[in-house]
Protein backbone atom coordinates (compact mmCIF):
# COMPACT_ATOMS: atom_id res chain seq x y z
CA UNK A 1 0.00 0.00 0.00
CA UNK A 2 1.57 3.12 -1.22
CA UNK A 3 1.85 6.18 1.17
CA UNK A 4 -0.17 8.89 -1.10
CA UNK A 5 -3.32 6.52 -0.49
CA UNK A 6 -3.27 6.53 3.25
CA UNK A 7 -2.92 10.46 3.53
CA UNK A 8 -5.52 10.72 0.85
CA UNK A 9 -7.83 8.56 2.61
CA UNK A 10 -7.15 10.05 5.84
CA UNK A 11 -7.54 14.01 4.29
CA UNK A 12 -11.29 12.62 3.01
CA UNK A 13 -12.17 11.49 5.94
CA UNK A 14 -11.46 14.82 7.46
CA UNK A 15 -13.21 16.55 4.91
CA UNK A 16 -15.95 13.92 5.63
CA UNK A 17 -15.86 15.33 9.15
CA UNK A 18 -16.59 19.12 8.16
CA UNK A 19 -19.40 17.50 5.24
CA UNK A 20 -20.80 15.78 8.54
CA UNK A 21 -20.97 19.25 10.88
CA UNK A 22 -22.65 21.12 7.65
CA UNK A 23 -25.45 18.89 8.20
CA UNK A 24 -25.47 19.31 11.76
CA UNK A 25 -25.26 22.59 11.56
CA UNK A 26 -28.56 22.58 9.39
CA UNK A 27 -30.50 20.83 11.85
CA UNK A 28 -29.28 22.20 14.70
CA UNK A 29 -29.39 26.28 13.66
CA UNK A 30 -32.50 28.16 14.70
CA UNK A 31 -33.09 30.28 11.55
CA UNK A 32 -32.52 30.02 8.06
CA UNK A 33 -29.79 32.41 7.51
CA UNK A 34 -27.83 30.54 10.57
CA UNK A 35 -28.32 27.39 8.74
CA UNK A 36 -26.89 28.63 5.69
CA UNK A 37 -24.26 30.04 7.40
CA UNK A 38 -23.21 26.14 9.04
CA UNK A 39 -24.62 24.46 6.16
CA UNK A 40 -23.53 26.13 2.80
CA UNK A 41 -20.04 27.25 3.95
CA UNK A 42 -18.57 24.00 6.04
CA UNK A 43 -19.63 21.77 3.23
CA UNK A 44 -17.59 24.24 1.12
CA UNK A 45 -14.25 23.43 2.76
CA UNK A 46 -15.40 19.65 3.64
CA UNK A 47 -16.38 19.33 -0.31
CA UNK A 48 -12.02 20.80 -1.06
CA UNK A 49 -10.99 18.80 1.05
CA UNK A 50 -12.73 15.39 0.42
CA UNK A 51 -11.60 16.05 -3.43
CA UNK A 52 -7.93 17.18 -2.36
CA UNK A 53 -7.84 13.59 -0.84
CA UNK A 54 -9.58 11.86 -3.25
CA UNK A 55 -7.36 13.05 -6.09
CA UNK A 56 -4.00 12.61 -3.64
CA UNK A 57 -5.75 9.19 -3.92
CA UNK A 58 -5.70 8.81 -7.16
CA UNK A 59 -3.06 11.14 -8.64
CA UNK A 60 -3.83 10.49 -12.60
CA UNK A 61 -7.10 12.18 -12.10
CA UNK A 62 -6.18 14.86 -10.14
CA UNK A 63 -6.72 17.77 -12.76
CA UNK A 64 -10.06 16.90 -13.50
CA UNK A 65 -10.99 16.90 -9.49
CA UNK A 66 -9.69 20.31 -9.37
CA UNK A 67 -11.88 21.56 -12.47
CA UNK A 68 -14.70 19.95 -9.75
CA UNK A 69 -13.42 21.99 -7.32
CA UNK A 70 -13.00 24.88 -8.96
CA UNK A 71 -16.67 24.91 -9.99
CA UNK A 72 -17.81 24.34 -6.54
CA UNK A 73 -15.47 26.87 -4.70
CA UNK A 74 -17.05 29.06 -7.84
CA UNK A 75 -20.99 28.88 -7.52
CA UNK A 76 -21.32 27.85 -4.04
CA UNK A 77 -21.25 31.59 -2.63
CA UNK A 78 -23.43 33.39 -5.59
CA UNK A 79 -26.09 30.81 -5.55
CA UNK A 80 -25.87 30.83 -1.06
CA UNK A 81 -25.70 34.80 -1.76
CA UNK A 82 -28.98 34.53 -4.09
CA UNK A 83 -30.54 32.38 -1.52
CA UNK A 84 -30.11 34.76 1.53
CA UNK A 85 -31.17 37.76 -0.66
CA UNK A 86 -34.44 36.06 -1.81
CA UNK A 87 -35.22 35.07 1.33
CA UNK A 88 -34.85 38.31 3.22
CA UNK A 89 -36.86 39.79 0.18
CA UNK A 90 -39.88 37.11 0.81
CA UNK A 91 -40.06 38.73 4.37
CA UNK A 92 -38.43 35.24 6.25
CA UNK A 93 -37.70 36.38 9.90
CA UNK A 94 -34.36 36.04 11.74
CA UNK A 95 -34.74 34.01 15.06
CA UNK A 96 -35.99 34.75 18.24
CA UNK A 97 -32.13 36.49 19.60
CA UNK A 98 -30.99 38.49 16.80
CA UNK A 99 -29.52 41.40 17.67
CA UNK A 100 -29.86 44.20 14.76
CA UNK A 101 -31.21 44.08 11.21
CA UNK A 102 -29.68 46.92 9.54
CA UNK A 103 -31.23 45.64 6.28
CA UNK A 104 -34.46 45.69 6.96
CA UNK A 105 -34.32 49.74 8.31
CA UNK A 106 -32.29 51.11 5.54
CA UNK A 107 -35.29 49.42 3.65
CA UNK A 108 -38.11 50.66 5.77
CA UNK A 109 -37.24 54.58 7.58
CA UNK A 110 -39.78 54.32 10.33
CA UNK A 111 -37.97 51.25 11.83
CA UNK A 112 -41.09 48.87 11.39
CA UNK A 113 -40.60 44.95 10.80
CA UNK A 114 -39.70 43.60 7.56
CA UNK A 115 -42.82 42.55 5.45
CA UNK A 116 -44.33 39.14 5.63
CA UNK A 117 -45.42 37.03 2.49
CA UNK B 1 -20.93 0.36 1.13
CA UNK B 2 -24.11 -1.33 0.26
CA UNK B 3 -25.19 -0.46 3.75
CA UNK B 4 -25.39 3.34 1.82
CA UNK B 5 -26.63 2.09 -1.38
CA UNK B 6 -29.55 0.20 0.66
CA UNK B 7 -30.11 3.95 3.07
CA UNK B 8 -30.60 6.02 0.34
CA UNK B 9 -32.59 3.28 -1.62
CA UNK B 10 -35.15 4.26 1.29
CA UNK B 11 -34.29 7.66 1.73
CA UNK B 12 -35.49 7.85 -2.45
CA UNK B 13 -38.97 6.12 -1.53
CA UNK B 14 -39.34 8.28 1.95
CA UNK B 15 -39.06 11.59 -0.06
CA UNK B 16 -40.77 10.26 -2.99
CA UNK B 17 -43.87 9.62 -0.91
CA UNK B 18 -43.23 13.28 1.18
CA UNK B 19 -43.39 14.72 -2.46
CA UNK B 20 -46.33 13.17 -3.54
CA UNK B 21 -48.55 13.85 0.18
CA UNK B 22 -47.29 17.61 0.87
CA UNK B 23 -49.55 20.31 0.23
CA UNK B 24 -47.06 23.29 -0.86
CA UNK B 25 -46.02 22.80 -4.38
CA UNK B 26 -42.60 24.25 -4.25
CA UNK B 27 -42.07 21.92 -1.39
CA UNK B 28 -42.92 18.96 -3.54
CA UNK B 29 -40.63 20.45 -6.43
CA UNK B 30 -37.18 20.51 -4.03
CA UNK B 31 -38.37 16.96 -3.18
CA UNK B 32 -38.46 15.59 -6.98
CA UNK B 33 -35.05 17.76 -7.44
CA UNK B 34 -33.29 15.58 -4.39
CA UNK B 35 -35.02 12.30 -5.62
CA UNK B 36 -33.62 13.08 -8.92
CA UNK B 37 -30.37 14.13 -7.38
CA UNK B 38 -29.92 10.60 -5.13
CA UNK B 39 -31.19 8.53 -8.31
CA UNK B 40 -28.69 9.77 -9.98
CA UNK B 41 -26.21 8.35 -7.05
CA UNK B 42 -27.71 5.16 -7.44
CA UNK B 43 -27.26 4.91 -11.18
CA UNK B 44 -23.55 5.74 -10.81
CA UNK B 45 -23.46 2.78 -8.09
CA UNK B 46 -25.14 0.44 -10.91
CA UNK B 47 -22.45 1.31 -13.47
CA UNK B 48 -24.73 3.19 -15.58
CA UNK B 49 -22.96 6.37 -16.16
CA UNK B 50 -25.01 7.68 -19.28
CA UNK B 51 -28.17 7.30 -17.68
CA UNK B 52 -26.95 9.39 -14.53
CA UNK B 53 -25.10 12.23 -16.18
CA UNK B 54 -28.83 12.13 -18.63
CA UNK B 55 -30.76 12.26 -14.70
CA UNK B 56 -28.49 14.74 -13.72
CA UNK B 57 -29.14 17.08 -16.66
CA UNK B 58 -33.02 16.58 -16.61
CA UNK B 59 -33.58 16.27 -13.15
CA UNK B 60 -31.32 18.91 -11.57
CA UNK B 61 -32.07 21.64 -13.42
CA UNK B 62 -34.65 21.15 -16.00
CA UNK B 63 -37.75 19.73 -14.43
CA UNK B 64 -36.94 22.23 -11.69
CA UNK B 65 -37.26 25.15 -13.22
CA UNK B 66 -40.38 24.19 -15.56
CA UNK B 67 -42.17 22.88 -12.22
CA UNK B 68 -41.62 26.58 -11.21
CA UNK B 69 -42.72 28.23 -14.36
CA UNK B 70 -45.59 25.71 -13.71
CA UNK B 71 -46.40 26.61 -10.32
CA UNK B 72 -45.96 30.35 -11.40
CA UNK B 73 -49.22 30.05 -13.48
CA UNK B 74 -51.36 28.50 -10.74
CA UNK B 75 -53.98 29.97 -9.04
CA UNK B 76 -52.87 31.66 -5.55
CA UNK B 77 -54.78 29.22 -2.96
CA UNK B 78 -53.32 26.34 -4.48
CA UNK B 79 -49.49 26.80 -3.85
CA UNK C 1 -6.33 0.34 5.41
CA UNK C 2 -6.91 2.80 3.09
CA UNK C 3 -9.62 1.27 1.82
CA UNK C 4 -11.23 1.14 5.21
CA UNK C 5 -10.25 4.52 5.57
CA UNK C 6 -11.97 5.61 2.73
CA UNK C 7 -15.55 3.38 2.94
CA UNK C 8 -15.63 5.06 6.85
CA UNK C 9 -15.33 8.43 5.44
CA UNK C 10 -18.30 8.10 2.76
CA UNK C 11 -20.36 6.34 5.53
CA UNK C 12 -19.67 9.26 7.68
CA UNK C 13 -20.92 12.27 4.37
CA UNK C 14 -23.69 9.40 4.37
CA UNK C 15 -24.57 10.19 7.99
CA UNK C 16 -24.94 13.68 6.88
CA UNK C 17 -26.68 13.01 3.81
CA UNK C 18 -29.34 11.84 6.85
CA UNK C 19 -29.27 14.78 8.80
CA UNK C 20 -29.66 17.00 5.88
CA UNK C 21 -33.01 15.17 4.58
CA UNK C 22 -34.32 15.46 7.84
CA UNK C 23 -34.42 18.97 7.61
CA UNK C 24 -35.54 18.56 4.23
CA UNK C 25 -38.41 16.81 4.79
CA UNK C 26 -39.35 18.85 8.06
CA UNK C 27 -37.90 22.23 6.72
CA UNK C 28 -40.72 25.12 8.30
CA UNK C 29 -40.37 27.07 5.19
CA UNK C 30 -39.44 26.43 1.59
CA UNK C 31 -36.47 28.28 1.33
CA UNK C 32 -34.97 26.14 4.55
CA UNK C 33 -35.76 23.26 2.04
CA UNK C 34 -34.16 24.49 -0.96
CA UNK C 35 -30.72 25.35 1.34
CA UNK C 36 -31.22 21.69 2.79
CA UNK C 37 -31.25 20.58 -1.13
CA UNK C 38 -28.26 22.98 -1.77
CA UNK C 39 -26.61 21.05 1.47
CA UNK C 40 -27.10 17.24 -0.21
CA UNK C 41 -25.94 18.41 -3.79
CA UNK C 42 -22.60 19.30 -2.34
CA UNK C 43 -22.32 16.24 0.29
CA UNK C 44 -23.53 13.96 -3.32
CA UNK C 45 -20.60 15.61 -5.05
CA UNK C 46 -17.86 14.19 -3.26
CA UNK C 47 -20.34 10.94 -2.92
CA UNK C 48 -20.35 10.56 -7.28
CA UNK C 49 -16.47 11.17 -7.04
CA UNK C 50 -15.48 8.76 -3.95
CA UNK C 51 -17.77 6.39 -6.23
CA UNK C 52 -15.65 6.72 -9.21
CA UNK C 53 -12.56 6.43 -7.89
CA UNK C 54 -13.25 3.24 -5.67
CA UNK C 55 -14.67 2.02 -9.11
CA UNK C 56 -11.75 3.30 -11.29
CA UNK C 57 -13.31 4.66 -14.10
CA UNK C 58 -12.95 8.23 -15.35
CA UNK C 59 -16.07 8.55 -17.44
CA UNK C 60 -17.83 8.52 -13.51
CA UNK C 61 -16.45 11.49 -13.19
CA UNK C 62 -18.78 13.59 -15.65
CA UNK C 63 -21.26 12.82 -13.41
CA UNK C 64 -20.50 14.71 -10.78
CA UNK C 65 -18.87 17.41 -13.24
CA UNK C 66 -22.48 18.01 -14.65
CA UNK C 67 -24.06 17.72 -11.45
CA UNK C 68 -21.89 20.73 -10.00
CA UNK C 69 -22.74 22.83 -12.78
CA UNK C 70 -26.75 21.98 -13.50
CA UNK C 71 -28.17 21.67 -9.59
CA UNK C 72 -26.44 25.55 -9.18
CA UNK C 73 -28.89 26.63 -11.79
CA UNK C 74 -31.56 24.62 -9.88
CA UNK C 75 -31.08 26.95 -6.78
CA UNK C 76 -30.81 29.76 -8.71
CA UNK C 77 -33.79 29.93 -10.44
CA UNK C 78 -35.51 28.65 -6.57
CA UNK C 79 -34.12 31.82 -5.39
CA UNK C 80 -35.79 33.78 -8.35
CA UNK C 81 -38.66 32.29 -7.48
CA UNK C 82 -38.54 33.15 -4.01
CA UNK C 83 -37.63 36.77 -4.99
CA UNK C 84 -40.32 37.44 -7.48
CA UNK C 85 -41.71 33.92 -9.05
CA UNK C 86 -39.76 33.09 -12.12
CA UNK D 1 -5.91 44.35 -32.52
CA UNK D 2 -8.40 46.46 -30.38
CA UNK D 3 -9.28 45.66 -26.79
CA UNK D 4 -12.21 43.58 -27.51
CA UNK D 5 -10.73 40.97 -30.04
CA UNK D 6 -7.64 40.67 -27.21
CA UNK D 7 -10.11 39.60 -24.70
CA UNK D 8 -11.92 37.33 -26.85
CA UNK D 9 -8.80 35.29 -27.93
CA UNK D 10 -7.74 35.37 -24.20
CA UNK D 11 -11.52 34.12 -23.44
CA UNK D 12 -10.41 31.32 -26.19
CA UNK D 13 -7.60 30.22 -25.06
CA UNK D 14 -9.13 29.58 -21.74
CA UNK D 15 -11.86 28.07 -22.73
CA UNK D 16 -9.55 25.07 -25.08
CA UNK D 17 -7.78 24.87 -21.80
CA UNK D 18 -10.60 23.72 -19.94
CA UNK D 19 -11.95 21.41 -23.08
CA UNK D 20 -9.07 19.71 -23.23
CA UNK D 21 -8.34 19.26 -19.41
CA UNK D 22 -11.79 17.46 -19.67
CA UNK D 23 -11.70 15.31 -22.47
CA UNK D 24 -8.19 14.38 -21.64
CA UNK D 25 -6.59 13.63 -24.74
CA UNK D 26 -4.40 15.38 -27.55
CA UNK D 27 -6.35 13.74 -31.07
CA UNK D 28 -5.99 16.74 -33.84
CA UNK D 29 -9.82 16.49 -34.25
CA UNK D 30 -10.57 16.50 -30.71
CA UNK D 31 -8.16 19.49 -30.46
CA UNK D 32 -9.75 21.41 -33.37
CA UNK D 33 -13.34 20.57 -32.74
CA UNK D 34 -12.78 22.26 -29.06
CA UNK D 35 -11.19 25.24 -30.51
CA UNK D 36 -13.99 25.89 -32.61
CA UNK D 37 -16.02 25.74 -29.37
CA UNK D 38 -13.88 27.97 -27.33
CA UNK D 39 -14.28 30.40 -30.49
CA UNK D 40 -17.55 30.39 -30.95
CA UNK D 41 -18.26 30.48 -26.87
CA UNK D 42 -15.96 33.11 -26.38
CA UNK D 43 -17.71 35.15 -29.39
CA UNK D 44 -21.12 34.81 -27.97
CA UNK D 45 -20.27 36.16 -24.54
CA UNK D 46 -17.33 38.99 -26.03
CA UNK D 47 -14.86 37.82 -24.03
CA UNK D 48 -16.92 38.61 -21.20
CA UNK D 49 -15.24 37.71 -17.87
CA UNK D 50 -11.97 38.31 -19.38
CA UNK D 51 -12.66 42.21 -20.14
CA UNK D 52 -10.79 43.47 -17.45
CA UNK D 53 -8.30 41.84 -15.51
CA UNK D 54 -6.14 42.24 -18.62
CA UNK D 55 -4.24 44.84 -16.47
CA UNK D 56 -3.74 42.57 -13.94
CA UNK D 57 -1.66 40.50 -16.34
CA UNK D 58 1.03 43.34 -16.64
CA UNK D 59 1.66 44.28 -13.43
CA UNK D 60 4.00 41.86 -11.26
CA UNK D 61 3.08 43.03 -7.94
CA UNK D 62 -0.55 42.22 -8.47
CA UNK D 63 0.17 38.99 -9.64
CA UNK D 64 2.34 38.64 -6.23
CA UNK D 65 -0.60 39.74 -4.44
CA UNK D 66 -3.26 37.66 -6.32
CA UNK D 67 -0.97 34.75 -5.24
CA UNK D 68 -0.84 35.77 -1.61
CA UNK D 69 -4.59 36.78 -1.72
CA UNK D 70 -5.60 33.13 -1.93
CA UNK D 71 -3.67 32.04 0.05
CA UNK D 72 -4.93 34.25 2.90
CA UNK D 73 -8.63 33.69 1.54
CA UNK D 74 -8.30 30.00 2.49
CA UNK D 75 -6.82 30.46 5.67
CA UNK D 76 -8.91 32.92 6.83
CA UNK D 77 -11.81 29.93 5.53
CA UNK D 78 -10.19 27.44 7.57
CA UNK D 79 -9.91 29.52 10.40
CA UNK D 80 -13.35 30.60 10.53
CA UNK D 81 -14.80 27.17 9.73
CA UNK D 82 -13.58 25.55 12.95
CA UNK D 83 -15.15 28.47 14.91
CA UNK D 84 -18.46 27.82 13.53
CA UNK D 85 -18.08 24.18 13.81
CA UNK D 86 -17.16 25.03 17.77
CA UNK D 87 -20.26 26.29 17.84
CA UNK D 88 -22.50 23.87 16.30
CA UNK D 89 -20.89 20.79 18.00
CA UNK D 90 -21.59 22.64 21.52
CA UNK D 91 -24.52 21.87 23.46
CA UNK D 92 -25.37 25.54 23.83
CA UNK D 93 -25.43 26.54 20.75
CA UNK D 94 -23.87 29.67 21.45
CA UNK D 95 -24.82 31.98 18.40
CA UNK D 96 -25.64 35.88 18.46
CA UNK D 97 -26.82 36.60 15.25
CA UNK D 98 -27.79 39.82 13.17
CA UNK D 99 -27.66 41.55 9.94
CA UNK D 100 -24.97 44.53 10.46
CA UNK D 101 -24.04 46.97 7.04
CA UNK D 102 -20.58 47.93 6.37
CA UNK D 103 -19.12 50.68 3.94
CA UNK D 104 -16.39 49.12 1.53
CA UNK D 105 -13.43 51.57 -0.50
CA UNK D 106 -13.26 49.23 -3.82
CA UNK D 107 -14.53 51.13 -6.07
CA UNK D 108 -14.15 48.78 -9.35
CA UNK D 109 -16.94 46.15 -9.48
CA UNK D 110 -14.68 43.52 -9.88
CA UNK D 111 -13.30 44.20 -6.92
CA UNK D 112 -17.06 44.37 -5.11
CA UNK D 113 -18.14 40.85 -6.32
CA UNK D 114 -14.51 39.49 -5.42
CA UNK D 115 -15.05 40.88 -1.87
CA UNK D 116 -18.61 39.69 -1.60
CA UNK D 117 -18.09 36.16 -2.19
CA UNK D 118 -14.86 35.89 -0.35
CA UNK D 119 -16.98 37.50 2.79
CA UNK D 120 -19.79 35.03 1.75
CA UNK D 121 -17.39 32.19 1.38
CA UNK D 122 -15.77 32.35 5.20
CA UNK D 123 -18.00 30.85 7.41
CA UNK D 124 -19.60 33.44 10.17
CA UNK D 125 -20.83 36.10 7.72
CA UNK D 126 -23.04 35.79 4.56
CA UNK D 127 -23.66 38.91 2.35
CA UNK D 128 -27.41 39.00 2.23
CA UNK D 129 -27.17 42.19 -0.19
CA UNK D 130 -25.23 44.63 -1.74
CA UNK D 131 -26.30 48.48 -2.56
CA UNK D 132 -24.06 50.31 -3.88
CA UNK D 133 -21.01 50.96 -1.54
CA UNK D 134 -23.09 49.33 1.55
CA UNK D 135 -22.49 46.09 1.88
CA UNK D 136 -25.46 44.01 4.49
CA UNK D 137 -23.51 41.36 6.54
CA UNK D 138 -25.53 38.53 8.48
CA UNK D 139 -23.45 37.76 10.95
CA UNK D 140 -23.45 34.66 13.22
CA UNK D 141 -21.45 36.84 16.12
CA UNK D 142 -22.24 40.33 15.97
CA UNK D 143 -19.98 41.94 18.30
CA UNK D 144 -20.48 45.56 17.60
CA UNK D 145 -23.06 47.20 15.16
CA UNK D 146 -21.54 50.05 14.46
CA UNK D 147 -20.80 50.67 10.54
CA UNK D 148 -17.16 51.79 11.14
CA UNK D 149 -15.58 48.79 13.40
CA UNK D 150 -17.74 46.48 11.71
CA UNK D 151 -16.13 47.45 8.88
CA UNK D 152 -12.54 47.03 10.06
CA UNK D 153 -13.32 43.46 11.79
CA UNK D 154 -15.40 41.48 8.94
CA UNK D 155 -13.64 43.40 5.63
CA UNK D 156 -10.34 45.10 6.44
CA UNK D 157 -8.20 41.93 5.61
CA UNK D 158 -9.76 41.04 1.97
CA UNK D 159 -9.80 45.16 0.89
CA UNK D 160 -5.95 45.29 1.79
CA UNK D 161 -4.96 43.18 -0.90
CA UNK D 162 -7.94 43.84 -2.81
CA UNK D 163 -7.11 47.29 -3.25
CA UNK D 164 -4.15 47.03 -4.88
CA UNK D 165 -4.67 43.81 -7.36
CA UNK D 166 -8.11 45.96 -8.58
CA UNK D 167 -8.91 49.01 -6.98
Amino acid sequence: MAAHHLAGALLTLLGALFLFLGALGIVRMPDLYNRMQAGTKATTLGNILTLAGLALYHPSWALKIGVIALFVLVTNPLSSHALARAAHGAGVPLTEGSVSDALAEDLSPEGGEAVES
Amino acid sequence: MIYLDVFLCVLTVICAVAAMVTRKLVAAAILAGVVSLIVSYLFVRMKAPDVAMTEAAIGAALSTVIFLIAIRRTEEEER
Amino acid sequence: MADVILELALVLAGIGVLLASYRLLKGPCPPSRAVALDVLTLITIPLLVGAAVMTGRAIYLDVALVYGLLSFLGVVSLARYFEKGV
Amino acid sequence: MDRRWRSISIATLFYWALWLVLVQSFDPQEMIAGAVVAFFVAFLSKGEPFTTPINCLLAPKRILYSIIYVFYLFFAIVRSNLDVARRVVSPSLPINPGIVKIKTRLKSPLGKMILANSITLTPGTLTVDVRGDDFYIHWIDVETKDVQAATEKIAAGFEKYLEVICG
